[in-house]
């Protein structure tokens, strides 16, 4: 029968030998013995707690608790680390953020967004990558693929699920009124249905 | 966005003061932004990620407030993008033609007069490319903030500790099926299924045997009724008893009594004491 | 200016997430600023210490220093390990099998049973293991060895006596199954007897 802290010596020892994240499940098969889930989590939590003020964090993401660096010492990290991680585009950038906020999703959907059309590449890099997948097709002619992230997406990037994503801004608030000052005559008078006398004017010095 | 337009005419953003600020301080204001050197204009739509992108850009260089845009003004320097963009024989993406073309219509929609509103609600000729520049606008900061966020590989990496195997060597498991799969394939080998029968009793006797010569490995003699734990029970005691007696018949160990009725010894056979 | 604890946080960091051990000097460039090799080797024996108590172990190899996992702890991690265990040869099952039924017997006992030879590494192979030993020997010449099964291997097995082996007759039963065509007064007892009890009856006329 193993003590609470020889449990948790053993959960840290697996979960900093392990390849990938573990989840509850996988961590109750490393003991014999039958360990309670909500044991495991309460050491898993203390484990975090002893690791706080590390160079590496014990961390809970979609598909279980993984050891990792924290970003603050990557500064170090990279003076020895032999392979730099690919730096994306804004076109692979922008299209994860339509799959991953839009999901699923089709390429025409990201077209339409996007409004360009998305080249085969980008949609490579990121399945090479692991971040997105095929989870279906839409049933309309052509029987496009359905896109949608993945698991390892969440996980390297730090995320339990896509709820933890930061919420999409409500762009309105950004742009509006701060301009206004400038722009005297402009905002409210369609607001207030004014008639647009100057238009032609507007169009004339073209 | 429903933007009420009255009968008198179309409803326009737009007035004199900003045309002249949208067309007139481009000449003054303009360059510091929007110049761009012949040789780097290239350099500068690669940097657009269409034709979107490059409206946004517009908008925002003009501070004109998304939801209200001068259709006439935008169109305009849209247009005179797409037509540097022409003249210096950059290819040129079929998106930003059909976005001239949507841009157009618009405009047109809304300089041509129209009759009253014959309901409440009527669609802005802009609505839809507003709906496309908010969502658009949405998900660049979506992906500039994702872009952001702590990376795996890029911003920490993982942990992942050498396991060592050299020193513990792994063992091969064993359970009983194996066990009896073994003494099968024997069986099946040596054609022994009739006189090799052994039966569960038998085995019992075997395991006895074995228990008492540990017990008397090295002991020297024994009483003999040390050997038998009369409070485990009559069947272990009878197994005990046939163990020795398999013991003796096989000359492993050495009974010996002095005399009747004197306490009967054991030891294992030719042990030197 | 980095204080000690904060380079040995550095390098402890640094090495659980390398992939290969990593030497003083590849170390040393972790750091901006100069820190010599003395202060290294002594702040990983410090580490070294730390870790002394743990499921993983920082330890100096020719190449450098690593954290590895203890050899101890290996009988945990196998239990999610995707990789396939090891299995004995059929001649060590057999051997195994013959000295948990016929105990006590000698090697030329099992060589009877078996037919062949038994290669010293078999028997090897199972005393090392703590499976069996020697519980005598036989009042022939040569005084033979007496092998025996051990309490481990009862423990191991998760048997409390070898009276929880499956009865050999029960073995016999099966395979008489299949030759018993040829012998009508058998078949019936056995095929629709359940395994378990009919057997003792059946043996018994032997």
């Amino acid at each position: 029968m193993l003590t609470p802290n020889e449990v948790k010596t053993v959960l840290e020892a697996a979960l900093l030998a392990a390849r990938s994240p573990l989840s509850i499940t996988e961590l109750r098969r490393l003991f014999d013995e039958d360990i309670g889930a909500d044991t495991v989590r309460r050491l898993l939590d203390e484990l975090r707690l002893a690791w706080k003020d590390r160079g590496v964090e014990l961390v809970n993401l979609a598909s279980g608790w993984r050891f990792q660096t924290r970003p603050a010492f990557q500064k170090y990290l990279e003076r020895i680390s032999p392979e730099k991680p690919p730096r994306y585009s804004r076109a692979v950038l922008e299209t994860l953020a339509i799959i991953a906020y839009r999901q699923p999703v089709t390429r025409g959907d990201i077209e339409d967004v996007r409004g360009v059309t998305v080249s085969p590449g980008v949609i490579k890099a990121l399945e090479s990558r692991g971040w997105i997948d095929i989870v279906g097709h839409r049933n309309v002619p052509g029987r496009p693929a359905l896109y949608a992230t993945t698991k390892a997406f969440l996980d390297e990037l730090g995320l339990r699920s896509l709820q933890e994503l930061p919420p999409l801004e409500e762009i309105v608030q950004t742009l509006d009124l701060s301009q206004e000052e400038t722009l005297p005559a402009a905002a409210p008078a369609p607001r207030d249905g004014e008639p647009g006398e100057p238009s032609q004017a507007e169009s004339e010095p073209a | 966005m429903n933007l009420g337009a009255t009968a008198e005419a179309p409803p326009v953003a737009g007035t004199p003061a900003q045309l002249a600020r949208v067309r007139g301080v481009p000449l003054t204001e303009l360059p510091l932004d929007l110049y761009i050197p012949p040789d780097a204009l290239e350099v500068f739509f690669e940097t657009f990620e269409g034709p979107l992108d490059l409206l946004l850009y517009l908008i925002r260089k003009a501070n004109i407030d998304i939801l209200d845009i001068p259709m006439a003004s935008l169109t305009a320097q849209y247009m005179e993008y797409v037509e540097s963009m022409r003249r210096k024989n950059l290819e040129l993406a079929a998106e930003y033609l059909v976005m001239a073309a949507m841009l157009m219509e618009i405009k047109s929609r809304m300089l041509l007069p129209r009759p009253p509103p014959v309901e409440e609600g009527e669609e802005d000729p802009r609505a839809e490319l507003v709906r496309r520049l908010l969502e658009y606008e949405r998900i660049k900061q979506a992906a500039h903030r994702l872009d952001r966020m702590p990376q795996l590989g890029r911003d920490y990496l993982p942990v992942e500790v050498w396991i060592e195997e050299s020193l513990a060597e792994r063992l091969p498991q064993v359970n009983v099926s194996d066990l009896e799969s073994a003494w099968r394939w024997l069986l099946a080998r040596a054609e022994m299924t009739r006189h090799h029968h052994v039966t569960r009793e038998e085995l019992s006797v075997r395991e006895h045997m074995s228990i008492i010569l540990r017990r008397l490995a090295g002991a020297g003699f024994v009483e003999f009724t040390r050997l038998f734990d009369p409070s485990r029970g009559v069947p272990l005691l009878i197994v005990s008893f046939l163990a020795m007696l398999e013991l003796v018949r096989e000359s492993l160990i050495e009974v010996t009594q002095s005399e009747p009725f004197a306490p009967i010894y054991v030891k294992v056979a030719h042990e030197t004491v």
